[in-house]
C-alpha cells in the first residue's frame, strides 16, 4: 500500500523483528463506532489485533447520527458500528453500506434511573406520573436514539401524553445523566451502559421494557478498500471474545 | 401560524432576546473589566486576564457541565437563586442568558482592552485636568474613542450568543416553546435529518443575525469620519 | 495666591535596567516661589519645561521635593501626598494641542464647565469663542481645524473654567502675528483681573518681553536665573542665559585692568581691546565675560577712534536686509573681533554704509552686559 | 507511558499542533482581510464582513457538516483534493485544522480591523511620504500600531482554536491517537462517564492553554510600554 | 526643477450635506510657479497653507487644476493624473511633527533610506543626527523627546533621503533661539547645495527674513503677494500683507492731493495731516492707504513740527521695555493719530524720553509703505 511503500522509501531499511510478524506493514481500519460503545471497543482493540497480526483499527467515537452524515460526506470509514438501526437504515437506502454484511451485534437495555439520594419514592414507570415528579430528563426523541426508545416505550405503556409536559429534552445521554446525578430532574432514561458508568450518584430503578429492541447493527460500508479486514474485525465482535468485552461493560448479548 | 413558521418563529424571539440581554450584560461587565485589565495594576492581573479567556477554551457542553453544578439546584449559586425566588434558574430561558453570557465575555473583555488601551492617555489626562473625575473620563474620552474595538468585541459576543449552542443546551435544556433556541432547534432539526426544517432555520438565523449585526455597526459608529 | 516648587525629577535612558544602575537621561532639580504674576518659563529645547508643567500638574510624579500652592500640599515626598490632577484646578494648555478628537469644538471647551448651570455655561462658552476668534468653528472637529486654530481651541478649554493657576505650554507657537499680539494682550489682562499665577513657557523672545512680569531661565533642568526682564536681559548670570537672550556678540576673553570711579564704569581688556563696562565689583586680574545685544551697537560717521569712549573703528563685513532692520556684520580688525549689529533700516541708508566700508562702531557703557 | 499519560499527551499535541496552525493561518489571512476592510471600499464589503462573522452564529456541528460537504470525498474542494494528493482530507487531523481556522476566522478579522481603523492615517502618509509602498507601510506601520488588537486576536483565535470541538468532531472525526484533541478527549471522557480522566484533560488543557497565551502575550508585547 | 502649481480645493462645512448645497467652510484657489528657490509660505492662522502643501504633497486631492514639478505630472484634473504619493519622491515635515510612536529616533529617520547601502545609510544617519543635534537621542522613542526634540527628528527625517522637494510646515517653531539661527543657516545651504525647490511654512517674521528668496502670502485661501521679501515688506499690495509683514502703524483715510516731482514724492492728507510718501503713480484726489513699520519711526529732540519733512509734534503716552528695544506709543495729537515705535533701548536712553513728554517724530519718506 502507499502507507507501506512510503514507510520503506523513507526508512530504507528492512522490516525489523520488532515489526509485526506478518512480512508486511499493517493495513489500517477505521471504524466509526457509536460513543456508547468507546470503553467496550477500546479495551478489544490489543485483542483483535493480536488475533489479525496485520490489521491495525482506528476507532472514529461519535454520535450515530454525526457518525452517518461524515459517512454521507464521504469519510474514509471501512466499518459503522451503529447505537441505532434508523441511521444503518438510512446508509443501507443510499446503498452506503454493504448490506449483505449488516448484522446486529449486541443489544442494550432501556433503564428509569434516579438521582441517588433522591427521596421522591419512584419505583417503576408508572410513579412518574405522581405529581411530586416534576421533571423528566430523556434523549431528544427525534434525534437521539434513546429518546426514541423512550418515546415508544412510554407510548406503549400509555404514559407519554401525560408525561410529555414534564420532560426535558438532551441531545445526548451524558445530558441525562448529568441531570439525574445533579437532581436537576426527578428521573431519567438511559441506557444500562451508561447508567452503569455513574454508580454511585444515580440509582436505577427498573429496566424499561421495549417492544423494539436497542439493537446495535454493525456493517462494512461500501466504500471501503479493506473489506476483508472489515469482515475479520465485525466477526471479531460478534465472536465470543468480543461479545464477552461488551457484556462487561452493559451490554447484553444477543441470544444465538 | 403554520406548524412551520411556529417552529421558526418561537426560536428566533428566544435566540435573540437571549442573545440581546446577554450582549447588553456582556457590554456593561465586559467594558468595565476592559478598562479595568487596561488602566489599572494589580497582583494576579495576568491570571485573571488568562482566566476570563477559559470559557473559550473549553468545550462549550463541559462549561455547561460546571455551569450546571454552580447553578444547578445543588450548586453552590443555585441554591441561592433557589431560597430567594423558590424556583431554579435550570431549564428557563434565563440559564440560556448565563450560559451565552459566559462564553462571550472574553470576546468582549480582549477586544475592548486592546482598544482601551491603544486610546491616548494625554488625553485623559486633559480631561482630569479640566475636573473630570475617572468615571466622568471614561465615559466621556475613553470609552468613546475605544469605540471601535468595542463595537468589535459586541459583534462578537453577539454572534458567538446567538450561536451558543453546548453551554445552553447544558443548561437550559432543550424544552420545546420554553428554551429551545435557533441554535439547538438548528442542531435538533439536523440531526433528525430534517434538512428542510434546519436550512430554514440556518437561513432566518443568518440573515436576521446579519441584520442585526448590520444595524448594531451602522447605530454605533454614526459619526465615527469625524474621529 | 502663591506658589512654593522645589522637586526633583529623574528620567532614565531607555534600555539601561533600573537594578544596574541606571543611566540618567535627564535630571529637572527646580526650586522656586512665585506670587499671582505671570512667570515666563524659558530655556532651550530639551531643558525640562514641560516636565516641571508636568510636575506641577500631577501627570508626572516628581522623585522628590514637594510643590504647594497657596496651603494646599499639590505634592510632598515627605508627607507622601499627592494631590489627584482633579483637584488642583488648574488650565493646562499642552504642548501639542491634545483637544478631544471625537468631540466639536463647542463640547471641548463645555468640557470644563460641567457644574455651571446651563445660561453661564452658554455665556462662558460664547466669550471664549469670541475672545480666540472661532466663534465660525464651534461645529468642526479637530481634525477639520489647522494648526492655529487647534492652539486656540485649546487655549479655550484651559481658560473657559477660570482656574486657579494657569500653565500654557507654547500656546501660541502656530499662531501669525496680528492674533498673537493680540492674544498676549488678552491673557495678560486676564492675569491681572483674575489674579492667578500664570506660567507661560515660550522660545519666542518677544512673547517674552511682552508677557512676563518675571522670567525664569532653564537650562539642563536647571534653574539658571529666576528675575525680571531687565535682570535677565542685561544681567545675565551666565553664558546660558546670555546666549537665550540672544546676546549674539559674546566675549570671555576680558580680564579687569581697572575701575573709573568718575564714570562709574570698569575697564577691561578683551585681547588687545580695551572696553569699559558698567562698574563691576572685581579686582583686576578677574577675568570676565562680556556681550553687547546686535540692537545696542551704533554706527557713527567715519572719524577716529576712541577707545576710552567704547567707540572702535570697523570694516562691515556684510549687510543683509530683515525687513524693517538690517543685520550689519562688521569686524574690529585690529582687535580680532567680529561683532553683529541690527540695526534700524533707515539708519543705515541715512550714513549710506555698505560691505567693505569702513566706520565707526560705538558700543554704549550702559548696555554692554557682563557676567 | 502509562495508559493515563498515554490519553493525555497525544491529544495535548494534537491539539496544540492544530491550534498553532491554525492560528498562524488565522493571523495572516485574518489580518489581511482586515487590513483590506479597515482601508479598503470596495462593494459588498458590508456583506463580506458580517459573512465572515457567520462561522460564529452558526452551530459549530452545523459548521462541520458545511464543511464536510465541501471538503468530503465527494464535496466540491473534496474532489479536487482527492484528486490531487489521491488521500481524503477527512478524519486527519489537518481537516481539524481547516475547522479550527473556520471558527475563529472571525475572532481575528473583526478585533484586527478595528484596531487597524484606529491607526492614525497621518501616520500612514508620512510612510509614504518617504516612498514606502502601501505593503511596507503597512508592514511597518500599520500592523505594528494595531499590534494591541492584532494580539489580541490571536488570543481569541488560538483560545478558540483549542477550544473548538463541534465543527472538529464533524470533520475530522475522533480517533483515538489520531484526531483526537483535547476537546474532543474532554468530550468524550466526560460522554463516557470517565470523570476523573476529564477533570485531568480540563485542567491540563487550561495550564497548558494559559501558559501558551501568557507566553505569546509576553513575547508580543515587549517594547510595548514605549508606544 | 519648476513647480508649477495651479490648484482648487473646498472643505464643506462639517454637518451640511453635500446634496443640499454644502456650506463652504474653506476654499484654496492657488496659483504659482517657482524654481529651485526657497519660498516662504507666509499666513495667518487658517489660511490654507497646510492645505496646500497636502495638495502638493498628494494626501489631499485638489478638486481642480494641477501641479507640476519639471516634466513629472503630479495632479491633473483634465488627464485624471494623481501621482501616487510615493512616487512624488519629496520631504515633508508635518505641522504636528509625526513620528512613527514605536520606533526609536534611529528607526525613524532611517525609515526613507531603505534602498541605500549599509554603510552610506549608517553615514547619513550619523550626518542627520549630528546636524541636528541629536545624537543623543538615538534609541529614544518619540514619546521620550521634548517637543523641540522631537521636531528635529522629523527634520532629520524628512531631510535624510535627500528629496527633490521639500515642503517644511513650521518645522522650527518649537525650537529654542540658538538652535533655530542655526538651522536657519544650515537649511539655507541644504537648499543652495542640493538645488532643490524648497517650501517653508512659518509665522515667525524673524524666520521669513532669514530665509526666504521669495515670499508668498495667502491669506483666505489666495496668493495676495508673491514677491522678493523688499516687495513683501516695502511694497505690500495690500492690508491683508501689511498687517501680516507687522506694519502696525496702519491708515486708509489718505488722499492724494499732489506730487513733488523734485524729492520724487507725493504729497497726501491723511485726515488732517499732511504726509510725503515715495512716488505713487494716481491722481489728486484717488484715495490710498498708507503705513510705517515701528522700526521705521525715529524721535528727533524737542523742536519744531516740519509736515513737508514728515516731522510731527507728539506725546509720549507710554514706553514699555522689550528688551534690547523699546517700543513707544505716541500721540499725534493734532492729528487725532496713535502711532507705535520700536527703537534700540540706548536711543530712547540718549533722549532721555518719558512718558508724558513732548518729542518730535519723524517718518522717512522712503521707509513709508502705500498700497
Ligand atoms: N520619558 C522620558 N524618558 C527619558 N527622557 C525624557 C523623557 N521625557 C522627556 N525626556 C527628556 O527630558 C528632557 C526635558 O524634556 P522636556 O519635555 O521637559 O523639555 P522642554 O524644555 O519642554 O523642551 P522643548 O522646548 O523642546 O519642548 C529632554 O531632554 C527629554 O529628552
Ligand atoms: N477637513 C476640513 N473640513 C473643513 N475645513 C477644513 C478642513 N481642514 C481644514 N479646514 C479649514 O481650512 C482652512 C485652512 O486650513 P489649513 O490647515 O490649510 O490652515 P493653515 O494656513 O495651515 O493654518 P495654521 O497656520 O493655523 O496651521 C482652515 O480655516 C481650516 O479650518
Ligand atoms: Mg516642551
Ligand atoms: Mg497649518
Amino acid at each position: 500500500t502507499d502507507n507501506g511503500n512510503e514507510a520503506t522509501k523513507e526508512t530504507g531499511i528492512p522490516v525489523t523483528e520488532e515489526t509485526p510478524v506478518s512480512e508486511q506493514d499493517p493495513e489500517t481500519i477505521t471504524v466509526s463506532a457509536a460513543a456508547s460503545l468507546t470503553e467496550a471497543f477500546t479495551d478489544m482493540e490489543p485483542k483483535f489485533e493480536a488475533e489479525n497480526p496485520g490489521v491495525d483499527v482506528n476507532f472514529n467515537f461519535g454520535g450515530s447520527g454525526n457518525l452517518r452524515k461524515q459517512i454521507e460526506g464521504g469519510a474514509p470509514a471501512d466499518v459503522f458500528a451503529s447505537a441505532d438501526e434508523s441511521q444503518m437504515d438510512i446508509l443501507a437506502n443510499e446503498t452506503l453500506i454493504d448490506n449483505s454484511s449488516r448484522k446486529d451485534f449486541v443489544k442494550n437495555s432501556l433503564v428509569l434511573i434516579i438521582p441517588a439520594n433522591s427521596n421522591l419514592n419512584i419505583t417503576g414507570v408508572k410513579d412518574l406520573t405522581d405529581p411530586k415528579v416534576k421533571k423528566i430528563g430523556i434523549g431528544n426523541p427525534d434525534t437521539v436514539p434513546v429518546g426514541n426508545y423512550t418515546r415508544t416505550a412510554m407510548t406503549e405503556a400509555g404514559l407519554w401524553s401525560q408525561l410529555e409536559n414534564k420532560v426535558v429534552l438532551a441531545e445526548d445521554v451524558k445530558q441525562v445523566l448529568v441531570y439525574v446525578e445533579r437532581g436537576e430532574v426527578d428521573a431519567g432514561f438511559v441506557y444500562m451502559t451508561d447508567a452503569m458508568t455513574a454508580p454511585e450518584t444515580i440509582k436505577i430503578v427498573t429496566n424499561v421494557s421495549v417492544n423494539t429492541p436497542v439493537n446495535y447493527p454493525i456493517a462494512i460500508v461500501s466504500s471501503s478498500e479493506h473489506k476483508e479486514d472489515a469482515q475479520e474485525f465485525i466477526d471479531f465482535v460478534a465472536g465470543k471474545e468480543g461479545q464477552e468485552t461488551l457484556e462487561k461493560y452493559g451490554f447484553t448479548v444477543l441470544s444465538e | 401560524m403554520t406548524p412551520m413558521l411556529d417552529q421558526i418563529w418561537f426560536p428566533i424571539s428566544i435566540t435573540f432576546r437571549i442573545a440581546a440581554i446577554s450582549s447588553f450584560l456582556v457590554l456593561c461587565s465586559g467594558v468595565f473589566l476592559a478598562y479595568i485589565f487596561a488602566r489599572r495594576d494589580f497582583r494576579g492581573k495576568e491570571l485573571a486576564e488568562l482566566l476570563i479567556t477559559l470559557p473559550l477554551i473549553l468545550p462549550p457542553t463541559v462549561i455547561g457541565y460546571f455551569l450546571v453544578i454552580l447553578l444547578g439546584k445543588n450548586g453552590f449559586i443555585g441554591q441561592l437563586i433557589y431560597s430567594i425566588t423558590g424556583t431554579g434558574i435550570m431549564f428557563t430561558w434565563q440559564a440560556g442568558v448565563i450560559a451565552a453570557y459566559t462564553v462571550s465575555l472574553p470576546l468582549m473583555v480582549r477586544t475592548a482592552q486592546a482598544a482601551i488601551e491603544a486610546v491616548d492617555k494625554e488625553l485623559e489626562y486633559a480631561a482630569y485636568i479640566l475636573g473630570k473625575s475617572e468615571i466622568e473620563t471614561a465615559f466621556l474620552i475613553t470609552l468613546p474613542l475605544a469605540k471601535r474595538g468595542i463595537l468589535a468585541g459586541l459583534v462578537l459576543s453577539f454572534a458567538r450568543a446567538v450561536g451558543e449552542f453546548g453551554a445552553t443546551l447544558m443548561l437550559s435544556g432543550n424544552i420545546p416553546g420554553k428554551t429551545n433556541t435557533m441554535s439547538i432547534s438548528i442542531y435538533s432539526a439536523f440531526q433528525a435529518g430534517n434538512n428542510e426544517l434546519a436550512n430554514v432555520l440556518v437561513l432566518v438565523l443568518t440573515l436576521m443575525s446579519l441584520i442585526s449585526i448590520a444595524l448594531t455597526g451602522k447605530i454605533a459608529s454614526r459619526g465615527k469620519s469625524k474621529v | 495666591m502663591s506658589i512654593k516648587v522645589n522637586i526633583r525629577k529623574c528620567y532614565h535612558e531607555a534600555g539601561s535596567s533600573k537594578k544596574s544602575g541606571a543611566k540618567k537621561a535627564f535630571m529637572l532639580n527646580v526650586s522656586f516661589e512665585m506670587e499671582n504674576e505671570l512667570i515666563v518659563l524659558f530655556g532651550p529645547s530639551g531643558s525640562g519645561k514641560t516636565t516641571l508643567f508636568k510636575c506641577i500638574s500631577g501627570i508626572t510624579e516628581p522623585d522628590d521635593g514637594n510643590i504647594t500652592v497657596d496651603s494646599k500640599v499639590y505634592y510632598d515626598k515627605k508627607i507622601k501626598t499627592n494631590l489627584p490632577i482633579q483637584k488642583r484646578n488648574l488650565g493646562y494648555v499642552f504642548q501639542s494641542s491634545t483637544l478631544f478628537p471625537h468631540m466639536d469644538v463647542r463640547k471641548n471647551i463645555e468640557c470644563g464647565l460641567k457644574n455651571w448651570n446651563k445660561e453661564s455655561r452658554e455665556k462662558r462658552l460664547m466669550e471664549m469663542l469670541s475672545l480666540l476668534h472661532i466663534e465660525e468653528l464651534e461645529k468642526r472637529h479637530p481634525s477639520q481645524l489647522s494648526g492655529g486654530q487647534k492652539q486656540r481651541v485649546a487655549l479655550a478649554r484651559a481658560l473657559a473654567p477660570e482656574p486657579e493657576l494657569l500653565l500654557l505650554d507654547e500656546p501660541f507657537s502656530a499662531l501669525d502675528k496680528e492674533i498673537k499680539t493680540e492674544l498676549i494682550e488678552k491673557i495678560k489682562n486676564l492675569q491681572h483681573e483674575l489674579k492667578i499665577p500664570l506660567l507661560f513657557i515660550t522660545h519666542n523672545l518677544e512673547e517674552v518681553f511682552m508677557l512676563a512680569d518675571r522670567v525664569l531661565v532653564l537650562h539642563g533642568g536647571k534653574v539658571q536665573q529666576f528675575g525680571t526682564l531687565d535682570e535677565i536681559f542685561y544681567h545675565p548670570k551666565n553664558l546660558h542665559v546670555a546666549k537665550l537672550i540672544g546676546l549674539s556678540n559674546l566675549f570671555d576673553d576680558a580680564r579687569v585692568v581697572g575701575h573709573d570711579e568718575i564714570s562709574r564704569s570698569t575697564i577691561l581688556m578683551s585681547g588687545d581691546m580695551k572696553i569699559r563696562v558698567p562698574s563691576l565689583k572685581l579686582n583686576p586680574g578677574d577675568m570676565v565675560s562680556w556681550g553687547v545685544h546686535p540692537e545696542n551697537i551704533t554706527f557713527l560717521p567715519p572719524g577716529h577712534e576712541d577707545q576710552d569712549k567704547n567707540i572702535y573703528m570697523a570694516h562691515v563685513v556684510s549687510i543683509i536686509n530683515k525687513g524693517p532692520k538690517k543685520k550689519i556684520t562688521v569686524n574690529l580688525a585690529r582687535h580680532h573681533k567680529t561683532l553683529t549689529a541690527e540695526v534700524p533700516a533707515q539708519f543705515v541708508d541715512s550714513l549710506k554704509l555698505n560691505a567693505g566700508d569702513s566706520c565707526l562702531v560705538k558700543l554704549e557703557i550702559s548696555k554692554i552686559v557682563t557676567f
